[in-house]
């Protein structure tokens, strides 16, 4: 800002003194243990340098001394709101490495999982986002509500909440049985109507539109530039979704259409998530019709069930990519004939989408950018690594 | 979508003096400081790769390697892999950020982990490991330090904090200064390391 | 009828008629007094800790779960509990704090909400000291409210609490003069300052001609509301606490019995200022059947219901927008509604309703088009295949 | 009735002396933030005397405006420029001797003062209420009233131009 | 839209709930939470938390071989098998310590999956709180035995097919034996047809 003092005969410009804050590890709403040195000038933001390692347990050291299904139950730990759509992406990347072949059923079972992770994911960030903004813990308690019923669906089809650990390179461990599908088709009759709901609770809502709109805008060429993916892009109006830009795994057998934002603002971030949520109505109701009998794991993969260690891809390397529902979830794996991958590296949404955090927030009030972080929806999991 | 083959031409073709090597479906790039220019014309170019999903170090033993994957989100074409490789002594490459603001972070990782200098990076600084930390975790000949011997330097520290160090220890920890050994963790099935 | 209305009165009166049969003349006025005063010191506290069980019910039963029910029969002993618990909690006083105004600032803030009892008239004959400026009493009491939040943010030596300070100044002030000028156009009709005539000028039609019926009571009911929330700090304004944001504001760095006064003060306020809007506007203890106590209770729990209600569901607005609300939207608003209850003051019939009605929707719809800032955009999104 | 009227006289005086401790406290205190809370504990004490009087009116308006209003606005000067507050700024100067002679002087003034005008043993009416006021404020002195509310607008004025930042582009609020 | 409208909608949505959670169902807006320790929620079959050890009838003859293969498939290395030996140094078929450190298991059943003797499994039992946290929650081999009918018991379906599948391989097992048996006997018919004055040979190992 020019320093242009505004002298009236000598009065001088009423210079106050900038404040340096840590809204640090521990504050209520950084997601995680996730620091931001906030240099505030009055209320409004001069500098923001976001610190992180907090949560560092070098995923991928640990990946590099464990066999191949070894590290699978630690991809759950990434994002671990979304474990399902991690071991997708590390499934998709080593049955590209060692081609493996996934029968039919796998497959739509595993978008099935995916979906779902993605509306328990999209349900609990608004919550989030609205806890940040400071409504008192009601829409995460009516998100939670409905997360709680397809997180029973995890349990009883995974053996846990969220800590799933359920697919297996060249199709998945156990199978669906048919009360399951039903169950899983009662709650989608059901989750339209929560919808409504939530909607008329917090889309019209003035406090809501006065606090999001035109909050923390992020212009499209900086967002392709700065290699954002996820709602957060579509939100800028970009249009780039990894299931129909790759059409990896069955995607292209489902009817569905990919929204997309205006201005790319809070607001946009929050509303581009709820028309994510009824997209993935419309995939979830199409695959629980359409889902074909068959066995559930690739014939040539069935021995390595029993014995992860011999399983041995030949010399090479992948990388595969899913849309996870934080942004593009990409598995690179360099593998050298042993039974441990040579490289093994990540590619975290919630950090890259992190690069231009800073841009964001300058200019905006302290307020904004807590409400900026909730909207970028982090994870320190998947962000740490 | 161009094979990597003709795209290897037509990159070579634009620009002249830089010379691609195929591995396995990617381009490796001979002469890391030309990976500015082969960047500009792979965003510029009608490829139109506006978009770099990932920037990925990795330690090949003789040499370090920094791996990027770009894509175009405009017309929605697959990966193209290009590989720029430095020494494991000074390890140097260009840069990315001024061309992609998404490398920043990723570049700084790649740094944190496994200690390649990117030139001309905005501020190159550790990403997930505190300021005083030395040494690259991710790098194959990593030895990490054992958290349960202390040695010299940390019974002095603990010592100015006015923590009284039991006596044991601190022989111990004399003993490994006279030694001029470092406390090193042993990784699990490997021999004592000398 | 007639005695279980008086009960209060007649049971004082007798107590007083004993003492005086053998104490001196002047001790029995004390006694009265000390009378009065004991009645507001047990109804004070025991209104606030059973205001924070009713609180963490509503709020529970609004997010679809029970609330305390663990200690007593429904959670009756919770505010028990609650107490033992901040008696024992240990009270950390932080290093560099300002050791003079960090103590003083809980019993500074306590002291004005436990005099603000004084005015209010709990039911026919009951108001504790009938002062005929007792609406300016409030007032003036309330504002030493500001100096407090300066000593507790100032002594307690934390960025965050600093932060709150400033916020909470800013405002008190700007909240306090929409709030004076929405009681103005109550005194012009009813004539007198003192809260006991202003219910006396309710009486009508058995009880019920209620200035909130008239338009400019109307608007000047939902103004003075809306400000006696931002008064005590709570629900869409709690801006000085704003956990989401600098944890918890002015109280940030107290613990134990004295954040135990910080939240009793909070409560006190939002008892003090629901009785008072009751008795401005709903008619305080006037009422058909039921006696003059019970109705002003009954109506007093409504409006603080009416505040848990907001804090359940309501986001918190940012400062600017706090500020921009205040002077820019209630102060026009407030002063076109001095003028409406003016000119209702000097029409009869249906042109008082009709010249007051229109002015005040006029304005209203005028000062929304001016704060085209804060009303939400219409947003359109597009869906790509 | 008497020991009635003795409290009340004792509590009267007990007001006043903590008064005219407060205000000494308030100009001889190092930190100046106490300086300040020590103010307005003397404004309020006047308070306390105006109520002793059973001039309530006064008195509310008293505590409204000075404890409400103005104590704050001090306040915030000193937390917006907390470099002051910080040091805690040396309360000795030089001048002490003059000072103390200047005072000397006024005070004895005003003592004569006091002692010659006639007082009027009681004062029969009781202290003017509000409604007296009013008709006052709008009667006879409706003329100075008009003009205090147009140097208030001039003051008001005048405190956002100062107060303005140099960027004219985003709305202040 | 008047200004205040779409804060008056919310409202009136946590008003609905604040009313319906007095007399609705879970399901439709009622209370869907469950007072823990006096109600609790029906188990899922398939839910796994910390690993069990299985034996048969009595204590002594667990499935379990020491084979170690599990403690090599454990990602974060939390198993630690012991072989017993008898009297004379001869190795048995059976773990002398087989400790499981709960504090560093994550309960990803890569155990289960890899035990070709069918001898761990995930159990259903997650209230193992304990003030200790290093040495109680070391689970040693005898805290770990839990016997076949408590399997069937807390995972029916899982238990009695894995059951049927040991009963076949048994069969087949003793089927094959008989047969060998069988085979065994005609070989040394044949043979001593062919040549009756040469001695029996020495049986062949068991």
């Amino acid at each position: 800002m020019t320093e242009k003092t505004f002298s009236l005969h000598g009065a001088g410009d009423m210079d106050t003194q900038t404040l340096e804050i840590n809204i640090g590890p521990q504050h209520p709403s950084t997601h995680g243990v996730f620091r931001m040195n906030v240099v505030l000038d009055g209320e409004t933001i001069v500098s923001l340098k976001p610190v992180m390692g907090y949560l560092h347990r070098n995923h991928e050291q640990i990946a590099e001394n464990m066999s191949y299904t070894g590290s699978m139950p630690y991809t759950d730990r990434l994002d671990y709101f979304n474990s399902m759509s991690n071991n997708f992406g590390y499934a998709m990347a080593v049955e590209k490495l060692a081609n493996i072949e996934v029968p039919e059923r796998a497959h739509y079972i595993r978008i099935i999982m995916a979906e779902l992770t993605r509306l328990v994911n999209h349900v609990s960030v608004i919550g989030f986002l609205l806890n940040d903004l400071g409504a008192f813990f009601t829409p995460v308690l009516y998100a939670f509500r409905e997360r709680e019923k397809i997180l029973d669906i995890f349990e009883e089809v995974a053996g846990a909440r969220m800590m799933c650990n359920y697919l297996r390179f060249g199709g998945v461990k156990y199978d669906l049985s048919p009360e399951v599908l039903a169950r899983i088709a009662g709650i989608l009759k059901k989750f339209p109507k929560f919808l409504e709901e939530f909607e008329t609770l917090l889309t019209k809502n003035e406090i809501l539109c006065m606090r999001c709109q035109n909050v923390g805008v992020l212009p499209a060429e900086l967002a392709v530039s700065a290699s954002v993916t996820g709602p957060m892009l579509r939100a800028s109006g970009v249009n780039y979704d990894i299931r129909k830009a790759d059409n990896y795994s069955l995607y292209e057998r489902f009817k569905f259409r990919v929204p997309l934002g205006q201005k790319g603002d809070v607001y946009d971030r929050y509303y581009v998530r709820i028309l994510e949520m009824r997209e993935s109505l419309k995939i979830l109701e199409q695959a629980v019709k359409e889902i074909p009998a068959g066995d559930i794991m690739s014939k040539k993969m069935v021995p390595f069930l029993k014995s992860p260690r011999n399983f041995k891809p030949p010399v090479g390397e992948a990388y595969a990519r899913v849309e996870a529902p934080k942004g593009e979830l990409g598995y690179y794996v360099v593998s050298d004939g042993t039974a441990q991958p040579w490289r093994y590296h990540v590619r975290a949404p919630s950090f890259i989408n992190l690069t231009i955090l800073e841009d964001l927030c300058i200019g905006q009030k302290v307020a904004d950018a807590i409400i900026i972080l909730g909207s970028v929806d982090i994870v320190l999991g998947e962000l740490d690594r | 979508m161009l094979s990597t083959a003709d795209l290897k031409t037509k990159i070579e073709a634009a620009i002249p003096g830089t010379t691609l090597k195929l591995v396995r479906e990617s381009l490796l790039l001979e002469n890391p400081n030309d990976l500015l220019k082969v960047a500009r014309f792979l965003k510029e170019s009608d490829l139109g790769l506006d978009y770099l999903s990932s920037v990925t170090g990795a330690d090949y033993l003789t040499y370090l390697e920094s791996v990027y994957h770009f894509y175009s989100m405009a017309q929605k074409s697959g990966p193209v892999v290009l590989r720029v490789r430095t020494d494991r002594q000074n390890p140097q490459i260009p840069s990315l950020t001024a061309l992609y603001r998404g490398a920043e972070f990723q570049e700084r990782e790649a740094y944190d982990m496994y200690g390649i200098v990117y030139e001309g990076h905005p501020d190159l600084r550790r990403v997930f490991m505190w300021e005083g930390f030395e040494g690259w975790p991710m790098r194959k000949d990593y030895q990490q330090e054992d958290s349960e011997t202390l040695e010299m330097a940390d019974v002095a520290w603990l010592e100015n904090q006015g923590v009284k160090v039991p006596e044991p220890i601190k022989a111990k920890a004399e003993e490994l200064e006279k030694q001029g050994k470092r406390a090193l963790a042993q990784k699990p099935g490997q021999p004592e390391p000398q | 009828m007639e005695t279980l209305d008086q009960i209060f009165v007649l049971s004082k009166k007798g107590i007083l008629d004993f003492l005086g049969t053998f104490l001196p003349e002047w001790v029995v006025t004390l006694a009265c007094v000390a009378i009065t005063i004991k009645a507001i010191a047990v109804l004070g506290p025991v209104t606030m800790m059973y205001l924070t069980l009713m609180e963490r019910k509503v709020i529970g039963r609004m997010q679809n779960r029970i609330g305390p029910n663990r200690v007593g029969k429904w959670g009756l002993l919770q505010p028990l509990a609650d107490g033992v618990k901040m008696l024992t909690k240990e009270d950390i006083v932080p290093h560099g704090a300002d050791a003079v105004s960090h103590f003083l600032a809980p019993i500074l803030i306590v002291i004005p909400s436990l005099l603000a009892f004084a005015v209010i008239p709990f039911g026919r004959g009951m108001t504790p000291v009938d002062l005929n400026v007792g609406v300016l009493f409030f007032i003036a009491v309330s504002s030493t409210t500001t100096i407090a939040i300066f000593m507790a943010s100032w002594g307690s030596r934390n960025k965050f609490s600093v932060l709150g300070g400033m916020r909470s100044a800013a405002q008190m002030i700007s909240y306090e003069v929409p709030m004076v000028l929405s009681v103005v156009p109550v005194i012009l009709i009813a004539g007198s300052l003192s809260t006991n005539d202003i219910v006396l000028a309710q009486a009508g039609w058995g009880g019920l001609k209620w200035f909130v019926f008239t338009p400019w009571g109307f608007f000047a009911f939902i103004i003075f509301f809306l400000c006696g929330v931002a008064e005590c700090n709570r629900s869409p304004f709690d801006l000085p606490e704003g956990e989401s944001e600098i944890v918890a504001g002015f109280h940030t760095e107290y613990s134990g019995m004295k954040f135990a006064l910080f939240y009793m003060a909070e409560f006190m306020n939002s008892f003090t200022v629901s009785g008072l809007a009751a008795t401005l506007f709903l008619g305080g203890w006037q009422g058909p059947f039921l006696p003059s106590w019970l109705w002003f209770f009954l109506k007093t729990y409504a409006l603080i219901f009416v505040m848990i209600w907001f804090r359940g569901t309501l986001p918190r607005i940012r400062v600017d927008q706090l500020m921009g609300l205040a002077w820019k939207f209630l102060m026009p608003l407030t002063l076109v509604n001095i003028l409406a209850a003016g000119l209702w003051y000097f029409t009869e019939g249906a042109a008082r309703w009709l010249i007051t009605a229109s002015i005040l929707a006029g304005s209203f719809w005028l000062l929304t088009k001016l704060n085209r800032g804060y009303t939400p955009e219409k947003r359109v999104y597009l869906f790509a295949e | 009735m008497l020991p009635l009227t003795l409290l009340v006289k004792a509590g009267l005086y007990l007001i006043m002396a903590i008064s005219l401790l407060a205000a000494v406290a308030s100009v001889s205190l190092p930190n100046i933030f106490h300086a300040a809370l020590a103010l307005a504990l003397a404004l309020l004490g006047i308070a306390g005397i105006y109520l002793g009087l059973q001039a309530e009116f006064v008195a509310v308006v008293q505590v409204l405006i000075y404890v409400g209003a103005v104590i704050t606005l001090v306040i915030f000067a000193i937390m917006l420029t907390n470099r002051m507050a910080d040091r805690s700024t040396p309360a000795k100067n030089s001048l002490g001797a003059a000072c103390l002679a200047v005072a000397a002087g006024l005070f004895s003034i005003l003592v004569r003062f006091i002692r010659s005008t006639p007082w009027p043993e009681t004062t029969s009416a009781p202290a003017p209420g509000t409604s007296e006021i009013g008709q006052a404020l709008m009667g006879p002195y409706v003329f100075a009233f008009e003009v205090i509310s147009v140097i208030l607008i001039a003051v008001l004025i005048g405190a956002m131009v100062i107060a303005k930042k140099d960027n004219p582009g985003e709305d202040a609020p | 839209m008047i200004f205040g409208t779409g804060i008056l909608q919310g409202l009136m949505v946590t008003l609905k709930n604040f009313v319906t959670s007095y007399f609705k169902a879970p399901d439709e807006g009622g209370i869907f939470t469950v007072e823990y320790p006096e109600k609790r929620l029906p188990e899922k079959e398939r839910f796994r938390n910390f690993p069990f050890l299985l034996y048969d009838k009595n204590p002594e003859n667990l499935r379990c071989v020491a084979c170690d293969i599990c403690a090599k498939e454990c990602p974060p290395k939390c198993i630690y098998i012991v072989r017993e030996f008898d009297k004379d140094g001869k190795p048995l078929k059976r773990p002398a310590v087989f400790d499981i450190d709960f504090t560093v298991c994550m309960n990803c059943g890569i155990c289960e999956e890899a035990c070709p003797f069918d001898a761990i499994y995930m159990d259903h039992e997650f209230e193992i709180a304990s003030a200790d946290r290093h040495a109680k929650l070391l689970y040693h081999r005898d805290d770990l035995l839990k016997s076949n009918e408590y399997f069937h018991k807390i995972r029916p379906t899982d238990a009695s097919a894995i059951d049927a599948r040991r009963r076949e391989a048994e069969e087949k097992k003793k089927a094959a034996e008989a047969a060998a048996l069988a085979a065994q006997k005609a070989k040394e018919a044949a043979a001593a047809q062919a040549k009756p004055p040469e001695p029996p040979k020495p049986a062949a190992g068991a």
